[in-house]
């Protein structure tokens, strides 16, 4: 505890120094150092527990109304601690140079400090055992990525965005308020170990509790269809800010879900029914709506949406194991969500990150604007294509490992032989996200990097400089590691998963023997996927090394004036799959005589949220003439009000 | 005795105030009497005594009520050093002399045990505020003295009935002494029911109109709106404040008398019409002190809500009378270095503050989390315990309609202060961006700032003592 | 690793006869047709010319282009290893591999997408388009198959589905598993783009599906794409034959036996539907997957509905 | 004897409620609550208990207040900021004495409601129907002037009630209510001065800048 603490000191120093120290050399490097070492150094306890040690918890007496302070790391909180510290150290380095590229370095220093409260706050939130300091810490996530949402306020755009999602969040915040009310009831105090020993006390089987959990933390997570200010506020933010957010922040949503469910105890068959449901209409939806979109940090906001199903998914199921008394079930289930919930956290900050780098070099966010950067953008490019193929979940990457185990607890639940076999349906939806998520990223690699530059932006783009690259390169490092290696990296996840499913240490070795052998089999798959791969490569050399090789233009298929403005574009290759589903799409075409464009619009924001608020601000308006500036009306309220008062002083009781 | 003079001192200086001619002496008696006030209240926590035969006492509910006015009038005190020299409001002598006579009449309902004199006190809070309201040569200035002054006179008088009233209820034979709270409270069991009802009925339109509590509430934009903004800031923290500690007295009586389940539901529905009506008129307020209005409108609802809910509410609505007191204070001020920028507090013409005042709009955005009950500050803890007493005390729909209608407000409230504090300045005049902020207009506020901060993180024992007991004289019980 | 002998043998005869199924199917087509048709074996003639050729490249590419016919193939060569090939046990066999094959496919599909919009032909990105769209509704197919088979057999890996005491299952399931045949043989045909969905024999690049896509592999690279493809063609024929002729009880020679004929006789189903249907216009595509995968949902529902 | 004086006074104040509520000139609104105000300060003097210096001392303080310096004090804003002398009422005056005769009405059904033992004397229902009354004419009325009567008439309307209650609430307190009603209609009175200035005419109705649009 010494450690964790001592180490986010020393993050908070950087936060600090930044402020202080005024050279700018100096500065970004003092601050990097400091939050890689401050994450290193707290990272420790957190590799100690996942190793097996026993659970810390530390609890300070504040007197405050809402209890002591209690910080604790169980196997849950380590594992999100680890991602917190891994992507937030990552993103330092990387944002200390983004934010120096271009227009923004004056803003550099408060969004430096900011981010390292950010990750303060963040590695606080998971290791909150208390309800007040939860909260803080919570509320503080919420307002310092706000914050730094916020950095290029000067674009109305951000502005809006900031707006919708500090709204969004606030709301979630106050969903919790309620909740935990509900849970302190009748508890012997607010920390959570007394809130889980409140269950049997709580109202209506704690249907409500779960209700106000799953929609005020599903308010960070952005399952559809809270995940409305998702996408405006990741395209908004700077780019290392918006990895954090996508990597881990909403992360935090699923955090507080799987901190509700183990706490909570052994749910009803509903809550994990409509925990699946939820995530398989967000994976699908998720993706269709990435798809429909032409900005790249759009798109990948939209595919968090998607992958926060997927966790979702592995969530429901996890909870329909431990309703239905499926101990391998459940582990499987929350197993696989914390594990894809890590593999996300890596990838998406590494795909943000790529999509930095090109934003830097290029000055657009829309893909319609680039092409031809894998020829000038080498690593970045390659560092985008690892974290594409890991997040459309084929082997050999990581992202494979966590679907493959999900599938693996939908498949189980198959031949179960209770109602718990339903479940299997998410399966083919899981499949169909799969196959969407293919598309979406063969159109946005392939728009972005391949082909020709579609326009005279990406012309003058030039490789980032090793501050930038090396984070991504790190990311990818571990996604390709945990996609090599899974039967290392699966065995502790199934533990967290029987922690959070309340299951025996037993239920967990057992599971483990049961996944251990696939797992060493998925990474044989894979490394003999590579080889096979690497004795083609060579064979093709060897036969082509004494073969004619040379270059032309590209096949136009005998017409001979192509320019780069004829090559498909990302509207264009999305339009068929959007066809296809095309009432759910939200997607808006415009045709002309020479052009052909689409824009993908939000169909929660714009069909309901924004309405509804409209609705609310019409009524509001309504009132308005009550309030009409004359006093003599305003002396009838009194009177009024006196009446009221005594006819309520007659027929009280 | 120092009951006496945290009441007669400021009177006195007041007219003294009244007789300086030179605007810098004027300034200094101010801020001494603001520092010797403070020190006084200091004192108080560790020496409780009483004056007048005890009907000037400081009980912990009063003796909170009474710090949190002394802190405040202190900064503010400060504050209007800085301002009286750079704005020159209406009135010159008059200024000071008003903030010292209104110093004096809220340690009057403060330490009042004596229910008509907390009703004297109050009366004169309202008279000596009305001065500075009208700081302001102008029509706008003077239609909103002339409503604040009918319609708190006519509320106040309704209170005035309440005190009358109350006292019918009090068995003519006996020992208790008339209007004495102590006695009241000890004798409760004998009140003559009725007349107590209606004394309370009637004290909650009275004080409620002080207060401003919907639909009584009308008063409260026009008057924060044209009033100076520490003015406007001293009414929203300190004199609701006081006007709630009206409230809370005859709330003390009826709950010793057993009227639990007549005064509850009253407090309740007042509550959330408050926080109802509040919300509608948060929504789309193009002038961002009428808003102002409105959220004091709507904490006011939270403060007799959680009287109402009782148990936790009632703990949660001690603390907020503090932690909305200094944040009220802090958002006026911050918002006043605004409108003194700008030269106007309607919101289509600040932006971009942050480029030309930094310091205030990094105060109004704390402000703003602070206001909408964001944990970690001060009244995070304090709506939070309301809204868990709700919930414990068996109205999770009240906790709901709560909840609903601050998620409404805070979505009026971020629209205007994000407005007015990022995008581009929409003046270009280098002028208005060069003039660094004068720390007189700054420091007060950010104290503040702090103040509320560290309520939501540690609450000194003393502090935490005296709300305990507060809030069980109410009814209510920490969470 | 299972390197039981007729796992083994059963792979090595998938890789050897795969060119010679697509053979098939186009000569079943010519004969219906009453043409006579290129040999049986041509492609392996074409494969041959074209590992003997040099190649051009398009300047706009970059490796992916290179690399993708490598990784397709060899996606595809470690797909079939998942497969039971000898009705029994496949040569990795593990817990889930029913996901690695698909997902295995779906890597090597990237990469060609990839390549295709590599060159910056807008061809060559129409058939990228249409792939991508008509393969993310091909999962949805495979994935209830798979999933029937889980409930049928109570097993996640492909040998589990596909082979041992398949037989006791047919007895009650018989309804669902002909239907996930019907449901398979249909994605085979989209997935190896054949008509109704594709026409590998039409010179119209504007309705090509997945040939305009490699237009522009040329030499050992086009050999290598001809290769998968043809490969995919017989692997995904060996699973059908799996499904429809559980071999579990048949010694392993007469188990390599049923499905050298299996193959064959896919390829001639192949060649009959080409020759009997048209091809389908591209916006009624989504339609026919949306009915195979139906079939298959049905199986699902039905067995999911009476529990083993 | 003192009883049936208690109640020829109390009906003295009904009347003079009346006759403010049926004035249409100013002047003459003035002098009727300045008889209410000495009525009102006689009032203590013949409540059960007899004289006793504290009840004297309230009793000059109220009519010396409430009948002499502030009506004074009105008469004397009227003729500097040069008011016109009509009422300018928003509801007409035949109107104002239906809405004057349903408040007594309703103060009676009020009265009528409370248990017995709170009823006793005619001081509820005239301290209600003269808090009503004044009310009523804070609403229907225009001018701030006549606003400010019907404040005073509210005053009054409670402070009968007080002064019933006399000895048990201590003097100074007595005292501190009355300066403070004192100095509320005199600053009232300053800003309808001011207001006055300000606009052609000092009807309240017109006020309405500040308003929600």
């Amino acid at each position: 505890m010494i450690l964790f603490l001592s180490g986010l000191a020393i993050i908070l120093i950087s936060a600090v120094a930044v402020l202080v120290i005024r050279d700018e050399v100096i500065r970004d490097r003092f601050f990097a150092t400091f939050v890689v070492a401050g994450s290193a150094l707290a990272s420790i306890p957190a590799f100690r527990i996942l190793g097996g040690a026993a659970s810390e918890i530390t609890r300070w007496h504040s007197g405050m109304p809402g209890g002591d302070w209690v910080i604790g790391i169980d196997p849950l909180s380590a594992v999100f601690l680890l991602a917190v510290l891994v992507v937030g150290a990552a993103n330092a380095v990387y944002g200390v140079a983004y934010m120096r590229v271009g227009s923004d370095a004056r803003l550099s220093r408060q969004a430096s400090a900011t981010y390292a409260a950010l990750v303060t706050v963040l590695a606080l939130v998971v290791t909150a055992q208390s309800v007040v300091l939860f909260l803080c810490a919570w509320e503080l996530m919420a307002i310092s990525s706000f914050l730094l949402v916020m950095t290029n306020h000067q674009e109305t755009q951000v502005r809006r965005a900031g707006f919708i999602y500090i709204v969004a969040t606030h709301t979630g915040t106050l969903l919790l308020f309620v909740m935990f009310a509900i849970w302190s009831n009748g508890a012997a105090d607010w920390s959570f170990a007394s809130l889980a020993a409140n269950r049997p006390a709580l109202m209506w089987g704690g249907g409500p509790l779960f209700l106000l959990a799953l929609a005020g933390f599903g308010m960070k997570a952005g399952f559809v269809p809270l995940h409305f200010w998702l996408p405006p506020a990741h395209a908004a933010s700077p780019s290392h800010v918006s990895a954090v957010m996508s990597g881990i922040l909403i992360k935090m949503g699923i955090y507080g879900m799987l901190r509700v469910v183990m706490l909570a105890g052994p749910p009803p068959a509903w809550w994990g029914w409509t925990v699946l449901a939820l995530g398989a209409l967000s994976a699908v939806l998720g993706v269709l709506w990435a798809l429909a979109q032409h900005d790249i940090k759009r798109l990948l906001a939209y595919h968090s949406v998607e992958n926060i199903g997927i966790i979702m998914i592995g969530m429901g199921l996890g909870t329909l194991g431990t309703a239905y008394g499926h101990p391998m079930l459940a582990i499987l289930g929350y197993g696989a969500a914390v594990l894809h919930t890590v593999n996300h956290a890596l990838f998406k900050a590494l795909l943000f990150m790529s999509a930095g780098a090109v934003y830097r070099m290029t000055g657009t966010r829309n893909i319609e604007e680039m092409g031809g950067l894998a020829r000038r953008m080498p690593v970045t490019f390659a560092a985008f294509l690892i974290g594409s193929v890991a997040i459309i979940g084929v082997p050999p990457l990581n992202g494979f490992v966590s679907e493959w185990l999900v599938y693996q607890g939908l498949f189980r639940a198959g031949y179960s032989s209770d109602a718990a076999r339903i479940a299997l349906l998410a399966a083919p939806v899981l499949a169909l996200a799969g196959g969407l998520a293919l598309a979406c990223f063969a159109k946005a690699a392939g728009v972005m990097f391949l082909g020709n530059p579609r326009s005279d932006k990406p012309l003058a783009a030039r490789e980032v400089g090793a501050a930038m690259l090396v984070p991504q390169l790190a990311l990818a490092a571990a996604c390709v590691a945990i996609g090599l290696l899974p039967m290392l990296v699966v065995g502790p996840f199934l533990f967290i998963g029987a922690t959070i499913a309340g299951e025996q240490r037993s239920q967990a070795l057992e599971a483990w023997s049961y996944v251990s052998p696939a797992a060493q089999n998925v990474a044989l798959f894979a490394v003999v996927l590579l080889l096979v791969a690497a004795a083609i490569w060579a064979g093709r050399r060897f036969v082509l090394n004494r073969r004619s090789v040379r270059g032309d233009a590209t096949w136009g298929c005998g017409y001979g004036a192509t320019t780069p403005r004829m090559q498909y574009t990302a509207s264009s290759f999305a339009a068929p799959l959007l066809a296809v589903f095309e009432p759910l799409t939200g997607v808006q075409e415009h045709r002309g005589a020479t052009v052909f464009h689409s824009t993908g619009r939000d169909l929660v924001l714009d069909r309901i949220v924004s309405p509804l608020w409209a609705r609310i601000q019409r009524s509001a308006l309504r009132l308005r003439p009550i309030q009409d500036g004359r006093l003599h009306f305003y002396l009838l309220y009194v009177v009024a009000s006196v009446v009221i008062c005594l006819a309520y002083l007659v027929i009280a009781p | 005795m120092l009951e006496l003079f945290l009441v007669v001192v400021p009177l006195a200086a007041g007219a003294l105030a009244y007789a300086l001619r030179k605007a810098r002496a004027r300034s200094a008696l101010l801020l001494t009497v603001a520092m010797l006030h403070t020190v006084a209240v200091g004192v108080l926590w560790v020496h409780k005594g009483s004056a007048l035969g005890g009907w000037l006492m400081a009980d912990d509910l009063g003796l909170l009520v009474l710090s949190l006015v002394s802190v405040l009038f202190l900064v503010v005190a400060f504050y209007a050093v800085g301002y009286v020299r750079y704005e020159r409001p209406r009135g010159g002598r008059a200024f000071v002399s008003c903030l010292l006579v209104f110093l004096s009449a809220t340690s009057l309902v403060a330490l009042s045990q004596h229910l008509a004199l907390l009703w004297v006190g109050m009366e004169s809070t309202t008279l000596a505020i009305a001065p500075l309201i009208y700081s302001r040569d102008d029509r706008r200035s003077l239609e909103a003295v002339w409503k604040y002054l009918v319609i708190s006179s006519v509320g106040i008088a309704l209170a005035l009935l309440a005190v009358f009233l109350l006292a019918t209820a009090q068995p003519v034979a006996g020992a208790s002494r008339a209007l004495l709270l102590p006695d009241l409270i000890s004798g409760a069991s004998h009140l003559d029911q009725w007349w107590l009802r209606a004394s309370f009925v009637f004290a909650l339109a009275g004080f409620g109109t002080k207060m401003g509590l919907a639909p009584l509430h009308t008063w409260k934009p026009d008057t924060y709106g044209e009033a100076p903004s520490l003015v406007g800031g001293l009414m929203a923290g300190a004199l609701t404040s006081c006007a709630f500690l009206g409230l809370a007295r005859f709330a003390q009586v009826a709950l010793a008398a057993g009227l639990q389940d007549f005064v509850r539901p009253l407090l309740i529905a007042a509550g959330l019409f408050s926080l109802l009506v509040a919300a509608a008129f948060i929504i789309g307020q193009a002038d961002v002190k009428r808003m102002l209005a409105y959220s004091s409108v709507e904490h006011m609802g939270l403060l007799v809500l959680g009287l109402g809910l009782g148990g936790a509410g009632a703990y949660g609505s001690v603390l907020h009378v503090i932690n909305n007191g200094l944040v009220k204070v802090m958002l006026f001020l911050a918002v006043g270095n605004l409108v003194l920028a700008t030269g106007t507090s309607v919101v289509a013409d600040m932006r971009g503050m942050l480029r030309t005042r930094p310091v205030s709009a990094w105060l109004l955005v704390a402000g703003l989390f602070a206001v909408t009950g964001s944990p970690p500050f001060g009244p995070f803890v304090s709506e939070f315990s309301i809204i868990t007493g709700a919930v414990r005390e068996h109205h999770p729909w009240v906790a709901g309609a709560t909840v609903l209608m601050l998620t409404i407000i805070f979505v009026g409230i971020a629209r205007m202060i994000l407005g007015i504090v990022y995008g581009e300045p929409s003046t270009s005049d280098d002028e208005v961006s060069s003039v660094a902020e004068r720390p007189s207009l700054i420091i007060g506020p950010l104290i503040l700032a702090s103040m509320v901060l560290l309520l939501g993180l540690y609450i000194p024992p003393p502090l935490r003592g005296a709300i305990g007991r507060a809030a069980a004289s109410l009814g209510g019980a920490a969470p | 690793m299972n390197f039981t002998t007729p796992a083994v043998i059963a792979f090595l005869v998938v890789l050897l006869l795969a060119p010679a199924v697509a053979g098939v199917a186009t000569r079943t087509k010519s004969l219906l047709t009453g043409r006579k048709g290129a040999p049986t074996l041509q492609l392996y003639f074409d494969l041959w010319k074209l590992v003997q050729r040099g190649a051009v490249f398009s300047e706009t590419t970059t490796w992916i282009f290179r690399f993708a016919p490598v990784l397709v193939v060899a996606t595809i060569l470690l797909a079939a290893t998942v497969v039971p090939l000898d009705g029994r046990l496949s040569l990795i066999k593990f817990s889930g591999d029913a996901v690695a094959f698909a997902y295995a496919l779906g890597l090597g599909r990237f990469f060609l997408v990839l390549a295709a919009l590599d060159t910056g032909s807008s061809f060559e990105g129409m058939g990228a388009s249409r792939e991508v769209t008509f393969a993310s509704l091909v999962e949805v197919g495979l994935f209830l198959s798979f999933g029937t088979l889980v409930v049928v057999t109570h097993e996640i890996s492909l040998s589990g589905m596909l082979g041992a005491p398949f037989a006791l299952h047919w007895t009650a399931n018989a309804a669902a598993l002909v239907m996930i045949g019907a449901c398979l043989f249909a994605l085979l045909l989209a997935e190896c783009a054949r008509v109704p969905v594709d026409d590998p024999a039409t010179h119209l690049e504007l309705t090509m599906v997945h040939e305009v896509m490699v237009l522009d592999h040329s030499g050992p690279d086009l050999a290598l794409i001809l290769y998968g493809s043809a490969l995919k063609l017989a692997v995904l024929g060996a699973m059908i034959i799996s499904v429809l002729i559980p071999r579990a009880n048949l010694s392993p020679a007469a188990s390599i036996a049923v499905l050298m004929l299996g193959l064959i006789v896919v390829g001639i189903g192949v060649g009959i539907v080409e020759s009997i249907m048209a091809r389908l216009r591209l916006p009624k595509v989504p339609l026919y997957l949306a009915g195979a995968s139906s079939l298959a949902l049905f199986s699902l529902i039905l067995v999911l509905w009476n529990p083993a | 004897m003192t009883h049936s004086t208690l109640q020829l006074l109390l009906l003295l104040i009904v009347l003079t409620d009346f006759a403010v509520l049926g004035s249409s000139r100013l002047s003459a609104c003035i002098r009727w609550i300045a008889l209410q105000g000495a009525v009102l300060g006689i009032l203590p003097l013949v409540t059960e208990g007899g004289l006793t210096i504290h009840v004297v001392a309230l009793a000059i303080g109220t009519i010396f207040v409430k009948a002499f310096v502030l009506p004074g004090f009105l008469r004397w804003a009227i003729r500097e900021a040069a008011i016109r002398r009509e009422v300018e009422p928003l509801v007409g005056y035949m109107g104002s004495m239906l809405l004057g005769a349903a408040a007594l009405g309703a103060a009676f059904a009020v009265t009528s409601t409370m248990p017995e033992s709170a009823r006793g004397s005619l001081v509820v229902p005239v301290a209600l129907v003269t808090v009503m009354i004044g009310m009523v004419i804070l609403i229907t009325r225009a001018k701030a002037v006549i606003q400010v009567v019907g404040y005073m008439m509210l005053e009054n309307g409670i402070y009968i009630f007080g002064l019933t209650l006399a000895r048990r609430v201590p003097f100074l307190v007595e005292a501190g209510v009355l300066l403070d009603v004192f100095v509320g209609v005199f600053i009232m009175g300053i800003v309808v001065f001011h207001i006055n200035r300000e606009f052609d005419s000092i009807s309240a109705s017109k006020l309405t800048e500040l308003r929600e649009s």
